[in-house]
């Protein structure tokens, strides 16, 4: 049983941008945290699922931002920090206005571009990271697919990665 | 005088700790004692011998005669000069964590880049860094509100942020340019910082100085303005030029004072 | 989100069952059990009910080892310890993380396990709310428990955190909604003020929202204190607040009857970590000169605060305690299981209810792909995906009881309500069981070398 | 397991025994009078034997001592010892870890500790940390000088539901006896405010100090508890505290005792703190002499030290409000832990430097104080760990009492400033305790005060619970070498704890499981139940935890010493 495909998302129909200019690339803040929706799906245990994918694997932008690189709700976008890039949906915030910076729930998605610098306090900058925004046509991976292309741990070899079957959204192991 | 020279042969990627291996412990040892030494590596002590090639020449009566010179990439090396209080070492090369913590005297000069928390807790004696360091250089340890309290530590690079963080005596001198936060929480001594200053020098400082011959990011609302000088005195050392003088941080009831080039920060006069 | 109706076929109610999500540790939950499953519960906000009606489907039900293909295979429960406590003893820097999602009574095995060979037992707070234990330790911690908020508190502020998606019963079961002793009308008796560069969904239900501009924390904090001590403010806008609302916002919170702050990971993970905590806290010991102000981080997870305590009562230090040397040390930035991953000095690698593949940024989770990781969990997740032995614990507070610290430092021992999965074991026989093996593997290392 | 302790010096107050060359014989962990042939010998020819320490008021295991250790990291790495094959690592100098606290105490031939401040709420995490001390066996007194519901019937005079929610608390929360402290005062710290003296109302519940004390001694003596109250009166540390002292004392003098054991019917604790003149701290003097006098003619009064011992501490108590001002007046960092409807908080490191005025005169009020209260009888050695010095000074202060000569020494050579002995009267005493009098201070007084039915004594049937110290008391002049004083009474040559050897020789050779000791009131059951129907209501609407889940469940006292009362009304 699950509660949700789907976080809810705001749809802005009607976009009144005078000022907007269509940009292929944004400069943008990336923010990472908890979210409700993330929340619930981690602790329920659900991260091969596609759910996960659909609360984690996701940018939540100013509908401004969007229209400037001319997305719309779960369409992809490239994000690129100087410690990775990674393919999400993007989506309208509920929280915008928030013109300039981007949001990523905490999960495999957002950790591929954070910043791992504790500057010797222990904590890693998970907030206010610089980063870009693109449109891309790649798709958003699971999260099995996402951590075998990723981190690569039990790949031999990784050029075959993009050829390798999806993981699908169940465990995969050898049962006795 | 002795001197001890170990020169690189293999890295671990696992930081050996050189706590032991300062003048006050070592200024008796002949070569073998080193060759039987197994330094501390994680949760366990292997030969110093895996890792260097060991020349010991010459005798030593105490720690002040002991000259140790450490050849190669101690990045990986930690503790360098902990607790030492007399003799000199040289690193050719990086330096890990707590290089110099808690030296009460002698001398440490590294000839590449340090790690955090280089000249913790310092008590005297001098630290010269011919590279950058990172984070919490001359700080105080964790919770405590006492951090270095005597000595000079030198730095030709950059400094990381929360440079002598807790500062209660001593003096830090800065090159380069240095983070966020330099002299967080200070109470005493001195920091001169010729490169630029990102933002916030200062916060929360009960007491001492910090001058700043570059130009500032950001200043807090706790810095009150208090004049021009010009070629000001500062613990008995003058300086040339116009600064512009705050007390601060305000927030803390502080009497610091922050003396900021007045050509470079124009905006803030 | 169709309309589910309310469950009404069970056979049993156990009640006043504790929530093992967030550090608000609700223990109000009545579990409706049928067949020994939990098929519904009552009193839960969204997350601790997502977590008590959990996924099946993911469930780690049986111990696992990768073998020479990469892939996990099945095994039974002594293959699986032996091999995670041969490679436990033979670590030269191994780290035990995690802890916060398991019981007191677990983390006891763990320390003797930590001591016994010297590794460093660090918790989730190293990646949460480290950075504000260093600022307790550098300038104080006025804290209070929720209940003293529920009865007295007039303002309430949340700064860098958002109740409503990472703690949604704290404002309804502790802070602004419930009507207290001295608060008899609940909400309206009450202030809310939510300090966030976002318009959060906590934003959205308060009185007042400070917007500050990211990154800005510090100099924010600075700058109230500043007019608290009578200081006009010389900048027309800090970190993008106007003056005036400063200046207003600072005579307020010194009007008030009781203050609580409450803050999150907003100031944690932010540029000045540490220092926006400091700053924060030093801004309320001010504030108590004029009236009574207190402070609380929200923890994130049920028993994170737990092991910081247990630690402390323990060896002195709340986290990162590294026994390497024979002795508990404690050091920001080299003790830590983030600087040490990052550093690439981790050699073995144990996570026990925690999910470093989830939460941990790409740089750390890389060399956990090339060191051997043992995971002791529940669900199959992200860490899974890099884990080379899978021991299944059991759910604590559900199918296993156990002692846990809510955010505010009061204990509350969890209760059992049904039985765990046949081929799970209580997370505190799994690590007691691995201390066991490794001990004896230890011995014998002792008596062939003393040979 | 039988032994003999052979040809030792024997000090056993409570048996007036003062110095006698005697054996010791314990047989499965209790003394007897007789033990076969088969008994081991140990051979402690005229060393000092003694009961195991009993030492009535500290802070050793609870939520305070966690936040301590929490945010002091400086302080617990001060302490810090690599493992052994018998003991863990231990750390902290004041606020040392629950292994060192065990391993410490026990170094010191100590064998019961009283942890003097458990808030209700948070009990069960003091029965954890209780549960991870060895080694000394532990008696928590929860706190309810500022409990709501006990402030409600105070003012309303409702003794006998005091009486009955006393004793329904003492179980819930495995409770030994009641603590009171600044009562009202920790209240008005809910609302940032204090009361001065025992007759100013506190907000809202509009009932004073008097009332409160009052109330819960006579609910004390109805229901027959071991332990008197024990009370941390109001304006603790304040220049002209002592009326105050003396006042919250004699208000309770005209209730009848009711404890077989104990003379009192009130314990003041760390009395050195409450014992002050004057008005501010420019014009402070002591006011020993005036507390001390109200002692010495009153037996219904007993009393602990708290002597301050010149060191860096971590001051902790439940008087919030003191701790803000102690805060102010040093400028460190500033800890407070308020808990709901019960009680509150606060801790913050402070320097007892003898190179200060004001150390040096605390310094110098405890000491006036040991000296001044006649009857050893009526008086504790604590240092209200860790609150005027960690524990681990105690030796220090029995070689401060009895040695004239070195406290005058301390005050001629600077060690501590003149207002030592110009702003008390220290200067002016020069009597010295003898081994008997250290004895009856530091455990056979402590056990009488708590009605101890099995410690404190060498009676046959009482627990094995024995210190040996390396002294010859007939060969040392302690007037002259307080340094062997301070090293023997620091490292006890053995510390036997129920017919165990835990310490020989001033190492640890043994580590056991602690004991919890508690109050079970019986007799008072229909009272209870009816008080209870009176408390759900408002316990369920104002607590934040269900009632089922603020009970100290049983496995959280592992070892319980359980004392029985059968209440008398």
């Amino acid at each position: 049983m699950t509660y949700i495909e789907k976080p809810v998302v705001p749809k802005v129909v009607k976009l009144e941008e005078p000022t907007a200019t269509e940009r292929k690339i944004l400069d943008m803040m990336l923010n990472t945290g908890s979210d409700i929706y993330q929340g619930a799906c981690k602790k329920r245990g659900s991260t091969c699922k596609d759910e996960y994918r659909k609360v984690c694997g996701v940018a939540y932008m100013d509908p401004k931002d969007m229209a400037k690189i001319g997305v719309s709700n779960w369409d992809s976008v490239k994000v690129t920090t100087d410690w990775g890039e990674v393919t999400v949906s993007s989506v309208h915030s509920r929280d915008a206005p928030h013109e300039g910076t981007i949001f990523i729930p905490k999960g495999p998605w957002a950790n591929v571009i954070t910043s791992h610098e504790t500057y010797c306090c222990c904590d890693p900058t998970y907030k206010g990271i610089y980063c870009t925004v693109e449109r891309t046509d790649e798709p958003v991976l699971l999260m099995a697919d996402l951590m075998r292309a990723v981190y690569k741990k039990y790949v031999e070899d990784e050029e075959t990665i993009p050829e390798l079957k999806s993981l699908g959204e169940m465990p995969v192991y050898k049962k006795k | 005088m002795k001197i001890i020279t170990l020169t690189l042969k293999k890295k671990s990627q696992i930081a050996l700790e050189f706590d032991e291996l300062i003048p006050d412990k070592v200024f008796n040892w002949e070569k073998a004692d080193f060759e039987n030494y197994q330094v501390p590596v994680g949760n366990r002590r292997f030969p110093l011998t895996d890792y260097f090639d060991i020349e010991v020449e010459g005798d030593a009566a105490s720690p002040e005669e002991v000259k140790m010179i450490l050849d190669g990439d101690f990045g990986r090396v930690k503790y360098i000069g902990c607790k030492m209080s007399a003799g000199e070492i040289i690193v050719n090369g990086d330096a890990d964590l707590h290089c110099g913590a808690e030296m009460k005297g002698g001398k440490i000069t590294v000839h590449g880049d340090a790690e955090s928390y280089a000249g913790r807790e310092m008590k005297g004696g001098e630290l010269e860094i011919m590279g950058s360091t990172r984070e919490f250089c001359g700080c105080s340890y964790i919770g405590d509100w006492r951090g270095m309290s005597g000595g000079k530590i030198t730095l030709h690079g950059n400094a990381g942020k929360q440079l002598g963080e807790c500062l209660s005596g001593g003096e830090i001198f800065v090159k380069g340019d240095c983070d966020i936060l330099a002299g967080i929480h200070m109470n005493k001594g001195f920091i001169q910082i010729d490169g630029d200053v990102t933002r916030w020098p200062g916060g929360q400082m009960k007491n001492g100085n910090i001058l700043i011959k570059g130009k500032l990011g950001i200043l807090l609302e706790g810095f009150v303005y208090d004049s021009i000088v010009v070629d000001p005195e500062i613990d008995g050392k003058s300086f040339s030029g116009k600064y512009i003088k705050y007390n601060g941080d305000i927030a803390v009831n502080g009497k610091g004072s922050l003396y900021l080039n007045a050509e470079k920060n124009r905006e803030y006069l | 989100m169709a309309y589910e109706p309310p469950v009404t076929d069970y056979d049993e109610i156990v009640e006043n069952g504790t929530c093992a999500f967030c550090g608000c540790n609700c223990d109000d939950l009545d579990f409706l059990i049928k067949d020994g499953h939990v098929v519904g519960v009552r009193h839960a906000c969204r997350l601790g009910a997502s977590k008590v009606m959990e996924d099946m489907d993911q469930r780690l039900l049986v111990p696992m080892v990768r073998d020479e293909n990469g892939e996990l295979q099945e095994v039974d429960w002594d293959t699986a310890l032996d091999k995670a406590a041969e490679l436990i003893a033979g670590s030269v820097r191994p780290i035990f993380y995690g802890w916060s999602e398991t019981s007191i009574e677990t983390m006891k095995h763990g320390i003797h396990l930590g001591e016994l060979v010297g590794a460093v037992l660090d918790n989730q707070a190293t990646i949460c709310h480290g950075p504000s234990l260093q600022a307790v330790q550098n300038v104080g911690y006025p804290v209070a428990t929720l209940g003293e908020v529920k009865n007295r508190a007039d303002m309430i502020v949340y700064t860098g955190s958002n109740p409503m998606n990472s703690h949604p019963r704290h404002m309804a079961r502790y802070s602004t909604f419930p009507r207290g002793w001295f608060r008899q009308r609940g909400r309206f008796d009450r202030t809310v003020v939510t300090m966030d560069p976002k318009y959060s969904d906590t934003a959205k239900m308060s009185d007042i929202w400070i917007g500050f501009e990211q990154n800005g924390d510090y100099g924010f904090y600075n700058a109230i204190r500043a007019a608290l001590r009578g200081k006009e403010i010389d900048q027309d806008f800090v970190s993008g607040i106007p003056k005036e609302d400063i200046m207003e916002l600072a005579e307020a919170m010194k009007n008030v009857q009781f203050g609580a702050l409450y803050f999150g990971l907003g100031l944690t993970h932010t540029l000045s970590k540490q220092r926006n905590i400091d700053m924060a806290i030093e801004m309320l010991t001010d504030l108590n000169k004029y009236t009574k102000w207190v402070l609380t981080p929200m923890r994130g997870h049920f028993n994170v605060n737990g092991f910081n305590i247990f630690m402390a009562l323990e060896m002195g230090f709340p986290y990162g305690v590294d026994f390497a040397r024979g002795y508990p040390r404690y050091m920001n930035g080299e003790t830590n299981t983030i600087d040490l991953l990052t550093r690439k000095e981790c050699d073995v690698f144990m996570v026990i209810a925690a999910d470093p593949g989830a939460h941990y940024p790409g740089g750390a989770v890389k060399h956990l792909a090339e060191i051997p990781v043992i995971q002791v969990d529940i669900h199959w997740g992200p860490s899974t995906e890099i884990a080379d032995v899978v021991l299944p614990g059991s759910f604590i507070g559900l199918e296993c009881a156990g002692t846990s610290y809510r955010m505010d430092g009061v204990p509350i021992y969890m209760k059992k309500a049904i039985d765990k999965p046949e081929t799970c074991r209580d997370d505190e026989w799994i690590i007691q069981e691995l201390h066991e093996r490794v001990k004896k593997i230890k011995a014998k290392e002792a008596a062939v070398a003393s040979k | 397991m039988e032994y003999i302790l052979k040809n030792g010096i024997v000090y056993d107050p409570a048996n007036k025994i003062a110095g006698e060359k005697k054996d010791v014989m314990f047989k499965d962990g209790k003394i007897v009078e007789q033990v076969s042939s088969d008994a081991k010998i140990l051979d402690v020819t005229d060393k000092i034997v003694m009961p195991a320490g009993v030492d009535p008021h500290a802070h050793v295991a609870g939520p305070k001592l966690v936040v301590g250790r929490i945010y002091r990291p400086e302080d617990s790495r001060k302490g810090v010892t690599s493992k052994t094959d018998v003991c863990r690592s231990e750390s902290g100098f004041s606020i040392p870890s629950c292994p060192a606290t065990g391993y410490r105490y026990s170094r010191m031939g100590y064998g019961t500790v009283t942890e003097a401040a458990m808030p209700p709420l948070e009990a069960k995490h003091t029965h954890e940390e209780i549960t991870a001390i060895p080694n000394i066996d532990i008696t928590p007194l929860p706190l309810f000088g500022n409990n709501w519901f006990v402030l409600q019937w105070a003012k309303e005079g409702k003794i006998d539901e005091i009486a009955a929610f006393v004793a329904s608390w003492l179980r819930i929360v495995k409770g030994y006896g009641i603590k009171i402290v600044n009562p009202c005062g920790t209240e008005a710290w809910g609302w940032g405010g204090n009361v001065h003296g025992i007759d100013d109302p506190v907000p809202f519940f509009d009932v004073t100090a008097r009332e409160v004390i009052r109330a819960l001694a006579q609910a004390n003596e109805m229901l027959g508890l071991p332990h008197s109250i024990h009370i941390h009166p109001n304006d603790l540390g304040h220049p002209g505290n002592y009326p105050t002292t003396v006042n919250s004392l004699d208000c309770v003098k005209d209730i009848a005792k009711n404890g077989s054991k104990r003379n009192q019917t009130i314990h003041l604790t760390h009395a050195q703190f409450h014992s002050y003149a004057g008005t501010s701290w420019r014009d402070v003097e002591s006011g020993a002499k005036e507390v001390a006098d109200y002692i010495n003619n009153n037996k219904h009064v007993t009393c602990d030290i708290g002597q301050v011992t010149l060191d860096e501490t971590t001051t902790m108590t439940a008087d919030g409000p003191m701790e803000f001002d102690l805060h102010e007046l040093n400028g460190l960092k500033w800890a407070n832990k308020d808990i709901e409807l019960e009680t509150g908080s606060g801790i913050v490191p402070f320097i007892y430097s003898g190179k200060a005025p004001v150390p040096s005169f605390q310094w110098g009020v405890g000491l006036e104080l040991f000296l001044r209260i006649k009857d050893p009888w009526q008086v504790c050695l604590t240092t209200d760990h860790p609150n005027a010095g960690p524990f681990i000074r105690y030796p220090r202060i029995i070689s401060w009492l009895m040695s004239n000569e070195r406290r005058q020494e301390m005050m001629d050579n600077g060690e501590v400033r003149v207002w030592s002995y110009k702003r008390t009267g220290l200067g002016t005493l020069d009597r010295e305790y003898d081994f008997n009098e250290i004895a009856t201070i530091t455990r056979a007084s402590a056990a009488k005060i708590y009605g101890y039915q099995d410690r404190g004594e060498l009676t046959p049937g009482y627990n094995a619970d024995i210190a040996v110290y390396d002294l010859n008391p007939n060969d040392i002049d302690p007037s002259k070498e307080p340094a062997a004083i301070e090293h023997a009474f620091g490292n006890a040559m053995y510390t036997i704890k129920d017919g165990q050897i835990l310490v020989k020789d001033g190492e640890v050779v043994k580590v056991v499981p602690s004991h919890t000791l508690w109050t079970d009131v019986k007799g008072f059951e229909e009272q209870e139940k009816t008080v209870m129907e009176e408390v759900m209501p408002t316990f369920t609407r104002f607590y934040t935890v269900k009632f089922e889940n603020y009970q100290v469940q049983d496995h959280f006292t592992p070892n319980p010493t359980v004392t029985e009362v059968k209440a008398s009304k």
